[in-house]
């Protein structure tokens, strides 16, 4: 345990983590913004900027007034001005009202200036569902930011992922959307400070029978599942996929090759959900070695519900089970 | 149409306000309704202090209180016509829901996570679902009186409606004001002479931001003139004055004017729900300086000062309204959960197979009991 | 010919089928009203709405501001009232900055009102690329929509769906996103008034060795792949898939079925499109009969590009044969 | 924080107009800047027509023309300091591309559908893309605006920045300003104090609408008051009065006093764009009584009448105007289209491997010659 806790080891929550990596971002570059509703004073309504406006002065950390279109504006213009802007929606919901700005110009402003305006944004949205929140405040958007042009999209998965790719993001040099998964914001465990791991998916588990493929909340329950099915012999490989735009297709080719069974398991809806992509990228690798076809085990084509019928909506422990089930049982018709 | 109005020949530089309306004047309130909306409050303060109480038991996941909003919610429900307006809250109106005679016990499923939007029948109540989205309903109160104005149109003149028009009344709050949602709203109100009451609860806080860091100039009633819109800025803590406001507001766009602001300045006495930490963004002496005074107690104090009411009265009230809580209490406690059955039964007035088959898969893997 | 063209049968453009439809939806329902940005006086720009608020009045068909976010609130404002909306956004670009509308209020006030509050609104949306326009009016946003609970999506590919489509569309008590391919607006064809045939998806084409599945403008595409393709012996079957939610997966399941091989092509971007859930429901249906995995032919995760670049962006004829190549070649490795 | 402001402490009802600033005054033009003036507008008018007729042509497959907004865009852009404020234009702002020094070959391919945005370097010109989504950019400028008073903070006093702030200059029309966007645009930047000069161009129309059914009130500028900003109503052909209206605004925006409107009163005199049909939304007799005088013969009579510019001159900018013209139709002809892979290479400042892989699939598949 001391050796474990070594000078570059922490034990943070995720939420901690985050807030490490910002705080770090701030001090090693001037440029570097955050700003959004309630991120100053308050330190955001999940505290991911608890205490970095009093740290990092209250220009640098701001509060905006109560509009997502102008919190990107806002970044657009502060990334042409030459900053490095950190915004923040304050939950995924409120994504939509910014999405003009966030389609048709933030993901393309590269582009259309051919190069001469970098758009180095890293976007904050805390997401997914699993709190009983109010509604609109558990969508889950990967499947919609992974298909707009010029975006790139991550999801870490937990505290190590989240301070990791959150200095990857804020680092680079195009926009990111950085996909929070609120429901694990308190979960704790070690990070390592210096960590070089950042690219392409992960293999969360080794395993040889089947691979299940996730993200954000989603990994913790795929790797109890896996726990769960070595009781039943069954040998299971979680792939936190991290990146979802762009895909490691590479990873998932290699693990699904070996496993040759695949489940990939999402909150969002399932019609066009990014669960598709994945098991088409798998499908189309891996077509010849698969013993069944991918089963996408995801929410229902139905609005995020009230709190207590969450449980009924997102993947249960129940519903990787039987989606595992349906694969190891296939037969060719 | 000459386009450069506003110019006068000479072209010289002007900002070109538009003239504002009056709105017409209202009696002043009686002494039988002044006791009702005491009643009201009182009805709803009880409640109110009850939710906070509940969440901290557990029975509520969370809950927004609206301590300090009484008149501003109260009254301006108060001031409607139950039978042909239709209003459309935020998540913080439960003195317009109760005013309205909503059930209570529908209304709090919301806050208990049985049902976002709530249980009541919006289209019975004329008070549209529970709506999360800061400023999400604005502009649908914008088409449902443009609607009432399509629906009074042919024959007659429609400056004046048979009877007056149907009244949407838009609940939008200091922080709602600044999404773009509210300015296409009331830009679209007027040029549509929509009849509309944009009543905003400017509470002085949107979570931690105050009304100084949010609303550019400090007033949200200020915009109406820009539009060429009437606009009232009303002490919101003063029961009679929001019902009159309200009322002249209604009245107006009622006989086919147009809409009208009306800015209720009021006073967020709790934390924005809850979850919230106040604390870390205001101080006990900001609070006690800035709220003003208490609404309920001050329509007391007139009811009581002007002979208009007695102790009893008040007393009575207080009563009735503990009584009411408790049994709202029973009531949610009481509530189960829906039926999961409605994830998908509840999407579509006209089902597809693909959500039938989406259900049948949720019975065989998840359903419980 | 002339027993081709009895009473019911017109030769029309797919923009006069749709001004047919819409005349005959606001005659038939006096709660029927059209609006949107220049569809009075103008007609649309592109002349769909033209004569109508002549001939059904102005109160009925009407201008808008300009202002996307507020077509839909109005529509959906409209409906709570007992109006039945037919709003238009003018360039599939301008639904993003409704999106919020599109999502978290146009499909759900359905679902959080417990039926209380009907949504019968049919969001004319001229969508897709093709015609040279300027940027952002060259959009294809059917996945997204797609992905959004509580709505429905149509998309014609010619004047007689066109014509059918949007009457079924508008008479539905749901919402309806009806995406019309703006480059076949002038396209000419048949038009069967009386037409009963609306639901699902639609062979378009019949064939045996494989499976084509397209929408909109690329249906016409794939037919003339298809005309192509038998100069080599395929015979391709095309399937115009119509309904782009719910998918009609059993029409879909019964062509590759058959035909055992299967082509998806689309103009949006390749990730997260639709593609990818037409793909992944054709081989969770026909895993066991499928000879290669599904290809997709679309555009690129890039930008729909400028005029003079647009053919390089979608599908051509090229790119779709390469793509049955592809299939018809493939050996399991 | 008094909560109540704008509330008398008899909490009388009122709308609360904050108090507006006065812009500081500017010298009037000199001889010289008229005439340089004068010769910016007869380049703008020529090489506007002479797009118009490319496109009759098939040489532009379409053009916004900008006829009648000639004072309006060079007046504004004449005003800027081109080292250190940044425009945002629309979709309309051959005038003001022209006036900062853009190549206009560079500018038109646009119109040529050579590059959504243009092919000049955006950086460099201070001039952003161009932009096809109305309102687009307008939220980008206060951002921009934003950043340069965050890069002048530090130790002086952010209200009076050493040498004075950069300024951005958000180009829109009336159309856009019913916008979400804008509203908010203009409340932040109001709140935050951003240095950004918001310039319509209220010419009339949006495509087939008239300003009057779409700006409730008439006017843009009338809306300033209820953010607290200043906002000048002006004769938009009169060339000086744009050039002195910019400068005030952009003087008090460069002490770091905030925002301002300026609205040019304009007249949209073509069709919205080569692909409109004027004819059916408005007369000859509507656009003969509505247009007003023409902007440039405005001037040019103003300069001879006042002896500040000859015949000659006038001659001679009429001859490089038709010769510039020429050269920008020939560079417009030279322009081939861009190779296909910079659909690929432009899209991230950091290249990803998925779409090298789509870039070389689409080598193999589709790279013609
Ligand atoms: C579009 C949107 N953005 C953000 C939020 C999160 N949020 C909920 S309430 C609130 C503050 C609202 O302030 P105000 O409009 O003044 O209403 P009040 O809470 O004071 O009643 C915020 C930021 C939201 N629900 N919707
Ligand atoms: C968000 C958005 N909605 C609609 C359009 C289509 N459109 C292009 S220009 C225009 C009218 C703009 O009017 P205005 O702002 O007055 O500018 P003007 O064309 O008169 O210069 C419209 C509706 C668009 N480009 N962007
Ligand atoms: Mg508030
Ligand atoms: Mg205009």
């Amino acid at each position: 345990m001391a050796e474990a806790m070594a000078p570059a080891t922490r034990e943070l929550s995720l939420q901690q983590a985050l807030n490490l990596a910002l705080s770090e971002l701030l001090a090693e570059d001037p440029k570097v913004l955050v700003f959004g509703e309630d991120v100053g004073a308050l330190g955001g309504v999940f505290r991911v900027t608890d205490g970095l406006a009093a740290k990092h002065g209250s220009e640098r950390v701001f509060d905006t007034p109560l509009a997502e279109s102008s919190i990107l504006g806002l970044a657009i213009g502060l990334a042409m001005a030459g900053f490095r802007p950190v915004p923040e929606v304050q939950f995924d919901g409120f994504a939509y009202p910014a999405m003009s700005q966030i389609v048709t110009q933030l993901g393309r402003m590269h582009y259309r200036s051919r190069g001469a305006l970098r758009m180095p944004v890293t976007l904050r949205v805390p997401s997914f569902g699993g709190i009983r929140a109010p509604e609109n405040h558990g969508e889950s958007l990967e499947a919609v930011f992974a298909h707009v042009p010029g975006l790139k999209v991550a999801c870490p998965a937990d505290p190590q992922q989240a301070y990791t790719l959150l200095k990857a993001a804020v680092r680079s040099d195009d926009p990111v959307i950085f996909m929070e998964p609120k429901s694990r914001y308190w979960q704790k465990g070690a990070v390592v400070t210096e960590s070089a791991d950042w690219a392409g998916a992960r293999v969360a588990r080794v395993g040889r029978h089947l691979t299940l493929v996730a993200w954000g909340a989603m990994v913790a329950r795929c790797l109890q599942v896996a726990e769960l099915a070595t009781e039943d012999g069954v040998d299971v490989e979680v792939v936190d996929l991290r990146w979802l735009k762009p895909i490691d297709t590479e990873s998932l080719a290699a693990s699904v090759g070996k496993t040759r069974r695949a489940v990939v398991v999402h909150e969002a809806p399932l019609t066009a959900g990014l669960g598709a992509e994945v098991a088409q990228r798998i499908t189309e690798r891996c077509f010849g070695t698969l013993r069944a076809p991918v089963e996408r085990v995801t929410g229902f084509d139905v609005p995020y519900p009230s709190g207590d019928l969450e449980d009924e909506y997102i993947p249960s422990i129940d519903r990787i089970l039987f989606g595992i089930q349906r694969v190891l049982e296939y037969r060719r018709g | 149409m000459q386009r450069v109005q506003g110019l006068g020949r000479s072209g010289a530089a002007g900002s070109a306000a538009p003239p504002v309306p009056e709105l017409p004047a209202v009696p002043p309130m009686t002494a039988p309704e002044l006791r009702e909306v005491y009643r009201l409050m009182s009805s709803v303060r009880r409640l109110d202090e009850a939710a906070v109480a509940w969440q901290r038991q557990g029975i509520l996941p969370a809950y927004a209180p609206l301590l300090g909003q009484e008149a501003a919610q109260v009254g301006s429900a108060f001031a409607v016509d139950r039978e042909r307006d239709f209003l459309f809250p935020t998540y913080r109106e439960a003195g317009v829901a109760r005013t309205l005679g909503v059930d209570m016990v529908e209304y709090m499923s919301t806050h208990r996570a049985t049902w976002h939007g709530g249980l009541w029948d919006a289209a019975e109540h004329r008070l549209a679902p529970i709506q999360a989205v800061v400023a999400g309903s604005v502009l649908h109160a914008v088409g449902w009186a443009h609607g009432q104005r399509l629906a009074a149109a042919s024959p007659g003149d429609p400056q004046d409606p048979v009877g007056g028009l149907g009244v949407a009344v838009a609940y939008l709050g200091d922080g709602a004001s600044s999404q773009g949602d509210v300015h296409e709203a009331m830009n679209i109100a007027a040029v549509f002479a929509a009849p509309v009451v944009f009543f905003v609860q400017n509470n002085g806080w949107a979570i931690s931001v105050p009304t100084e860091r949010q609303v550019a100039g400090g007033s949200v009633a200020a915009r109406g003139a820009g539009y060429g819109m009437p606009a009232l800025r009303i002490d919101g803590n003063d029961a009679e004055a929001v019902v009159s406001a309200t009322r002249r507001a209604l009245a107006y766009a009622r006989a086919g004017r147009g809409p009208v602001i009306v800015e209720a300045v009021t006073y967020r006495r709790g934390p924005h729900s809850t979850a919230d930490d106040p604390g870390r963004y205001r101080t006990l002496d900001d609070e006690r300086r800035d709220a003003g005074a208490d609404p309920l107690e001050r329509l007391r104090a007139r009811l009581l000062g002007e002979g208009l009411a007695n102790e009893a009265f008040v007393a009575e009230c207080d009563a009735a309204a503990a009584a009411e809580a408790e049994a709202v209490r029973e009531g949610v406690l009481a509530l189960g959960p829906r039926p999961g059955a409605e994830m998908f039964d509840l999407v579509f007035a006209e089902p597809t197979e693909e959500l039938l088959r989406q259900k049948a898969q949720w019975r065989k893997e998840s359903e419980h009991g």
